[in-house]
């Protein structure tokens, strides 16, 4: 893409920023970062999860102010006091946490910082508002009710939005912030279409995401960013994934996914049969055997998370039954009941369904285990001291105490203390939801690794992830959801890109089977 | 973590520390009787300290009974406490009982909000030598030395029922104001009110009972709903200073005022301009200012070692008049009516 | 047929809410409608049931006022206990100007501002020492009413626990125009729902401080603003209510104000499961009250 | 250094206001003695607030709030209150109280955690109810049994109430930290759907918790009857506030998430210590101040309350070094 529009590097830059420190509390999150942005030019920043980019972003658009260095933007010296001020310049964000106001309209929160249409007396002017803000979203390509409250829309709608309502505030510069996290192909599509028309207009921008490949396609330069240092600035050209994320971890990395261990099948662990719910899935049957790791595909939306919350016992069942190795699982068994009988599940959302983001990070930890240590309801202090010493030690946990709070610590860090909580319970089933999701990628590894150390300790592992690759790289087979239902169980050579995306859509068949 | 956890503890163990450090003592000084630990204390050896604990404080009606207490008190010599808690309440009145025994005052003098809570804090304050007197509102079992009265409580309850019986000619129905129906002296004018109604005019019926809470604006409200709901009401009888303007406030406003009779017990400040406009003809009151200067007169006295009898005289107020039904009240004087024509001669100040 | 004019007024009317939000307010007209004939059944004979509505209004007018002023905070996610205590000082405040004979118009403005400033006070603490709302205005709850017993004991001489209104022209809003004033509020409160983009503001603070934050509010004024709109509201309640009253007395009056005008929001809690109301719904207030 | 403001606050009011108080120490056993029977009034003065004031802060924990308390704690007075003083109350009339306590816990616990009805709602509704109930139970009398119940004034005295308090407070203080049942209560309260996910009885540990709450208004109210002697209808309005106050004081959150039980006893404290000060200070206040001392009560409770929590919250103390591995 960006052959056919270089930047031009004999214009003026559009941003240049020269040493940027920020420090919070005495810990340093940037350190010295500098590069420049033409006018049209892309630039994509990359980096693990707390290595500075949100920060760099937030002081860009003015939520935090940065402790040194200065930012020229268009020529001139700035300083971004807040994101009011930002906006006036022409810098509009989009951040990784979806900004909306849930019981504001559509209409209302894409014009809400912006002067709105008056009647002649000066009351609002509803009419001329619904107008405008549906005007805008159709620009974008996207059919919304512009009276539809906002927290009633699905998190990709929402997404949508928040991009919308950022490009139709006619910006210089564009910042986006992972804004494909919770998109799906045909919508990431659309963006990008979107983004390339605005790049044609000479709309700079800064491109952040995991997603190394999308990277590539999208960007003209790439700025690394390690533990808050600035430690690589190339053109695209020169760029390439083992580079990057050689750039990003410090060190090689050679294998993505760790297999060490030979597939081999124990006792049956888990068995389910004819398990439907109304409306969320039905008639699922398969079992999980020890030491395997069975993968769980398809689409968001079709169902697995839900089936997931029910063998955990969250939801009840309308239909079906499960059997955890010899007991059977009634109504009356809960998710406590299941973690007795040594099944743990990890959800797909850490900050809403796992963690306090105010508690420490001891107590977080703890709160998985600590009854299995109990004398009579108590629990001697020391041992909590201990394993969770073990824990930070073993899940290499990177945190400056126990007394950190967990919502301080990065994704990857966050993930692996909740695996920490789960696993020293030492369950025989666990149910994984996404555990990579948001996480860099040397805590993916490491993550990665874990798993299959458990499946190769004999663990059962029921996996869900929406990344092919990591679905294709653990499990020993895929089960493919669509619709509620199982479709496909693939196996051995089977288990290809294609066969899954196609299974996802419920298109596989043997006359489109790829081997 | 663990360290922090038994250093809150710590605290804890200091102060049992501390407090069991005490007991030991404690237990002595409080077994064994206290000789006259109260002329200890103030500024000098000679002087009485009178503590007043009205039912509550920042209200007019016991403001004016300080403005009395503290006339007498400079008069005599002596040295007055009055305070009390801010809502009518049982268990805050014998926190101050608490505070005034450990300071060693030389008597209490107490308008109990509940008579029987304070029964094992005349004891505790008795066996520290303080004499307690109970005034404006009576705690009979709970042994105090001598009741204050500001009226014969039968007396008054009679008066306002022969007054509002004879407003509505000894016929009708009429309803009752009152603030609550656990304050024990309004509740005995009631008593006596309601037997001398049963007794006296068997004609008269009465239709409701409306509880006003201590407030005159909450009063109001609920007498404009009393009227609307009994169209065929003919009298109010409102017992507590904030229950008749209230009600005369609704006469005025649902322009009833001719037609219903209204009386009871308030004061003269808030009731003039409803006299004047006439829209009610009388209410009762007794002097509190006189009800403050007479308690402390009398505390004085016995503090003095004085014998009270029936006529006994008391410097600064003159012979006193005990209840015929019980000989250790004193009763300051009848209830005065207030009307139209004699409410500029009185001035309570309230 | 649909006349061009209904389409008009649905179109408008949907512009303003969702259909969610218009479903409601239609429920909360019929649960009134429902409350009305069940008062009306309640009378007793010879009761008036015109009297009795008529009569509402006044009453509850302070009540209501002070609804739409809780109401404007809760919107933005906050709380104020101390309105009730706010009511006090402003009353106590009334009572000493006219005391001390400086006229009504003085003594009303006195009263007005007072609660505004004392309102617009809350917001800046909350938004300084940012602590909780809920614990600034549940100190301010007994602050403010230490405050006006001492504003009444130093203003005043020979302060004896109230101030005694005998002049009757210091009366005439509450007496006389209480009714109005509770129709001009509403009034002004149904404009502002409908009409005005500040409001949306605060529902937007109160939905997440983080998002106005990101979207280029700045949160901190409008909390204050928020917190001096309700001031205004409120000032209208004060004045309502304490010219209402023949004596002022700041140790008693006003108690459980807060929690009296914000009954109809714990019952729309309640109802819908979530904070979330238009002004309109202060209506509940009004029959709660008769009851 | 945090864990230190609460104290320091409650120990220089009690240098303060025992400098100004009413009271001239003439030896230094004077002081000694006045010093202790100071403390035992001030204990068994706050009994029942404290005892409630536990109880709530496990409520609060859970991001839930009983206002209800005092109207539960002066139900069960009443309750008892209907049995005659003698030695058969013991074996009638504290069992009935503690089924009442455990009775109403339950209800409001069921409110909440079964029909899922906003705590704030559910008990602002119960608080109306069992008002309602103790006027129902006592009509317009006060009542006092307790005065005649052999032993029962033990409780209400200085050396009953501090064991009591004391063993309430070992008890709860090792059964909330060194089990799990402190971080189940705070995670419920900071995260409900995270402590579902973690394999939490959410609902169970709401209905203990409110249950737990109940039995501790039984025991606030033991030692309230057997102070006060007596109880009427209107026994103990308002003290809601001075619980919830207190807790929150304590450096509990009202969000739920953070509790503190030593908090909760410094903030009772605290809030008591300044309402006995004033008390007992009456001379100074006539002498020094233009206004009534007792005005400046409700002055300084808002300053302490607002300055406490704070201080709490926001000085910034240095940050203690954990080990860190």
């Amino acid at each position: 893409m960006h052959s056919e529009f270089s930047p031009r590097q004999d214009t003026d830059p559009v941003l240049e920023l020269c040493g940027i420190s920020k420090s919070f509390s005495g810990v340093s999150a940037l350190k010295d970062v500098s590069f420049s942005l033409g006018t049209g030019e892309v630039l994509g920043l990359i980096g693990e999860n707390g290595a500075g980019k949100s920060t760099l972003i937030k002081i860009l658009s003015g939520i935090h102010s940065s402790d040194s260095g200065e930012i020229r933007y268009c020529g001139s010296q700035i300083t971004v006091s807040n994101p009011a001020q930002g906006l006036r310049l022409g810098i509009a964000a989009i951040h990784q946490e979806l900004a909306y106001c849930g019981s504001l309209t559509v209409a209302e929160n894409m014009m809400l910082a912006e002067a709105w249409p008056r009647l002649k007396w000066g009351g609002v002017d509803w009419t001329k508002l619904h107008g405008q803000a549906c005007l805008r979203l159709q620009e974008f390509g996207l059919n919304l009710d512009t009276q539809q409250l906002c927290r009633e829309l699905s998190a990709a709608e929402k997404q949508e939005l928040s991009i919308a309502r950022a490009l139709s505030l006619n910006a210089k510069l564009l910042i986006l912030d992972e804004p494909t996290a919770s998109l799906s192909e045909p919508e990431i599509k659309r963006l990008f279409d979107r983004l390339a028309q605005l790049k044609k207009q000479g709309v700079s921008m800064i491109y952040v995401s995991h997603r190394l490949e999308e990277v590539l396609s999208f960007v003209d330069r790439i700025c690394v960013l390690r533990d808050g240092e600035q430690v690589g600035l190339y053109p695209v050209e020169e760029a390439s994934i083992p580079r990057m994320i050689r750039d990003m971890v410090g060190r090689p990395l050679n294998q993505v996914f760790p297999r060490t261990r030979e597939s081999f099948q124990g006792t049956e662990l888990l068995r389910v049969e004819g398990l439907g719910r109304d409306g969320l899935f039905q008639d699922i049957s398969f079992q999980v055997n020890a030491g395997e790791m069975v993968g769980l595909g398809g689409l968001v939306g079709a169902g697995r998370s839900e089936l997931a919350r029910a063998l955990y016992g969250l939801y009840p069942v309308d239909s079906g039954a499960i059997k955890l190795r010899e007991t059977i699982l009634n109504s009356k068994s809960n998710a406590c009941d299941r973690l007795q009988r040594k099944m743990v599940y990890v959800p797909e959302e850490r900050k809403k369904q796992s963690l306090v983001l105010d508690h420490t990070l001891f107590n977080s930890i703890c709160i998985g285990f600590s009854d299995l240590a109990a004398r009579f309801g108590f629990i001697p202090p020391s041992f909590e001291q201990k394993k969770t010493e073990h824990c930070m030690e073993r899940y290499r946990i990177r945190a400056t105490g126990f007394d950190q709070s967990v919502g301080t610590l990065s994704g990857g860090n966050q993930q692996k203390s909740i695996l920490a909580r789960w696993l020293e319970r030492k369950p025989d089933l666990i149910i994984l939801d996404e555990p990579t999701r948001g996480v860099d990628i040397a805590a993916k590894m490491e993550i990665h690794s874990l798993m299959d150390q458990l499946a190769a300790d004999g663990k059962g592992i029921l996996l869900i992830t929406s990344d092919l690759q990591e679905l294709l790289g653990m499990s020993d087979r895929i089960l493919v959801m669509c619709q509620g239902r199982i479709t496909t169980e693939l196996k051995g050579d089977r288990m290809t890109e294609d066969n899954v995306i196609l299974a996802a859509s419920d298109l596989l068949t043997p006359s489109t089977e790829i081997k | 973590m663990k360290k922090l956890k038994l250093l809150q503890l710590g605290h804890f163990f200091l102060w049992i520390a501390i407090l069991l450090s005490g007991t030991s003592c404690g237990v002595k000084q409080e077994s064994g009787p206290l000789s006259n630990q109260g002329s200890e204390d103030g500024a000098g050896d000679s002087q009485q300290v009178i503590a007043m604990l009205p039912k509550l404080i920042n209200i007019d009606y016991f403001d004016a009974c300080n403005r009395g207490a503290a006339e007498a008190a400079s008069d005599l010599g002596i040295r007055l406490i009055y305070d009390g808690p801010s809502e009518p309440s049982g268990s805050e009145q014998n926190k101050f009982m608490d505070t005034w025994i450990r300071q060693g005052v030389d008597a209490i003098c107490i308008a109990p909000n509940q008579p029987k809570t304070i029964r094992r804090f005349v004891e505790k304050a008795q066996a520290a030598g303080i004499k307690v007197f109970t005034w404006d509102s009576d705690a009979v079992e709970s042994g105090r030395d001598l009741m204050i009265s500001q009226v014969e409580e039968s007396e008054l309850g009679e008066m306002l029922m022969d007054e509002i019986a004879g407003q509505m000619n000894g016929k009708g129905e009429w309803a009752i104001a009152i603030a609550s129906l656990d304050a024990a002296n309004l509740n005995a004018w009631r008593r006596y009110a309601e037997a001398r109604a049963l007794a006296k005019y068997p004609e008269m019926i009465l239709v409701d009972t409306v509880l006003t809470k201590e407030d005159e604006n909450y009063a109001r409200q609920k007498v404009e709903t009393l009227l609307n709901a009994h169209p065929n009401l003919k009298g109010i009888i409102a017992f507590d200073s904030n229950s008749v303007p209230g009600a005369a406030e609704a006469l005025k406003t649902t322009g009833k005022s001719g037609s219903i009779a209204l009386t009871g017990c308030s004061t003269p400040s808030k009731m003039r301009p409803y006299l004047n406009q006439n829209i009610l003809k009388s209410f009762f009151l007794w002097d509190p200012s006189a009800l403050g200067d007479l308690t402390v007169r009398v505390a004085h006295a016995v503090l003095s070692g004085k014998e009270l009898k029936e006529g006994t005289a008391i410097p600064g107020y003159g012979p006193i008049r005990f209840s015929k039904e019980d000989s250790k009240t004193v009763i300051l004087s009848d209830p005065i009516r207030f009307t139209k024509d004699n409410i500029d001669e009185f001035d309570f100040g309230i | 047929m649909t006349s061009p004019w209904t389409v008009n007024l649905k179109s408008r009317l949907a512009g303003r809410y969702s259909r969610f939000l218009l479903q409601r307010i239609g429920f909360l007209l019929i649960g009134n409608a429902i409350l009305l004939i069940l008062i009306y059944m309640m009378i007793q004979e010879g009761g008036s049931f015109r009297e009795v509505v008529l009569r509402a209004g006044p009453n509850v007018a302070p009540t209501v006022l002070a609804g739409f002023a809780l109401t404007v905070i809760i919107y933005t996610g906050a709380i104020d206990l101390s309105i009730g205590s706010i009511i006090v000082v402003a009353g106590t405040v009334f009572g000493v100007l006219s005391a001390q004979e400086s006229g009504p118009i003085v003594a009303f403005v006195g009263c007005l501002i007072t609660t505004c400033v004392l309102c617009s006070f809350n917001g800046w603490l909350i938004h300084r020492l940012a602590i909780p709302a809920i614990i600034v205005t549940l100190g301010g709850l007994t602050f403010y009413r230490g405050i006006a017993l001492i504003l009444a004991d130093i203003g005043m001489e020979n302060f004896s626990g109230f101030i005694s209104i005998t002049n009757e022209s210091y009366q005439w809003p509450g007496k006389k125009l209480a009714g109005f004033i509770l129709l001009f509020g509403t009034l002004t409160a149904l404009v502002l729902e409908w009409y005005s983009r500040t409001i949306r503001h605060f529902l937007a603070l109160g939905s997440s401080e983080e998002a106005c934050q990101i979207l280029g509010l700045n949160p901190g004024a409008i909390l204050q603003k928020a917190f001096f709109v309700s001031g205004c509201f409120l000032s209208a309640a004060a004045l309502v209510y304490v010219t209402r009253l023949q004596t002022i007395e700041p140790s008693r009056m006003a108690r459980g104000f807060a929690l009296e005008s914000s009954v109809p929001w714990w019952l729309e809690a309640l109802i819908f499961s979530e904070v979330k109301a238009v002004s309109s719904e202060r209506y509940w207030e009004h029959f709660f009250f008769i009851l | 250094m945090k864990q230190f403001i609460l104290p320091a606050i409650l120990i220089s009011e009690i240098i303060f206001f025992t400098w100004i108080g009413d009271y001239t120490f003439k030896s230094p056993e004077d002081f000694l003695r006045y010093f202790q029977s100071y403390s035992a009034d001030l204990l068994t003065q706050s009994a029942p607030v404290l005892l409630a004031a536990f109880g709530m802060t496990l409520i609060l924990a859970t991001a839930g709030i009983d206002l209800s308390i005092a109207s539960m704690i002066a139900l069960i007075s009443c309750v008892m209150s209907s049995f005659d003083g003698d030695v058969s109350f013991w074996w009638k009339a504290v069992p009935l109280g503690l089924l009442v306590a455990l009775v109403l816990g339950l209800t409001n616990g069921s409110l909440i955690a079964v029909l899922d009805v906003p705590p704030i709602i559910a008990t602002l509704g119960t608080m109306i109810l069992f008002r309602g109930l103790c006027f129902t139970v006592m009509g317009d009398l006060e009542k006092s049994p307790f005065f005649d119940v052999p032993g029962y004034e033990w409780f209400g005295r200085f050396p009953g109430a501090l064991l009591l308090i004391s063993l309430v407070y070992l008890g709860l203080g090792a059964g909330y930290h060194y089990s799990r049942k402190k971080r189940e209560l705070l995670m419920i309260g900071g995260n409900p759907i995270a402590a579902r996910y973690a394999g939490i009885p959410v609902d169970r540990r709401l209905i203990q918790v409110y249950v737990f709450s109940g039995f501790m208004a039984f025991l606030s109210a033991v030692c309230f009857t057997a102070r006060n002697s007596s109880v009427s209808g209107s026994s103990l309005t308002g003290m809601e506030l001075q619980v919830i106050a207190a807790v929150i004081l304590g450096g509990t959150r009202v969000q739920g998430g953070y509790s503190s039980l030593s908090g909760t006893f410094f903030g009772v404290f605290i809030i008591a210590v300044l309402d006995e000060g004033l008390r007992g200070a009456a001379g100074w206040g006539e002498e020094n101040l233009p206004f009534k001392l007792s005005y400046l009560q409700y002055v300084l409770i808002g300053i302490i309350l607002i300055g406490g929590v704070w201080m709490n919250t926001h000085l910034p103390f240095p940050k203690k070094n954990a080990k860190s591995s």
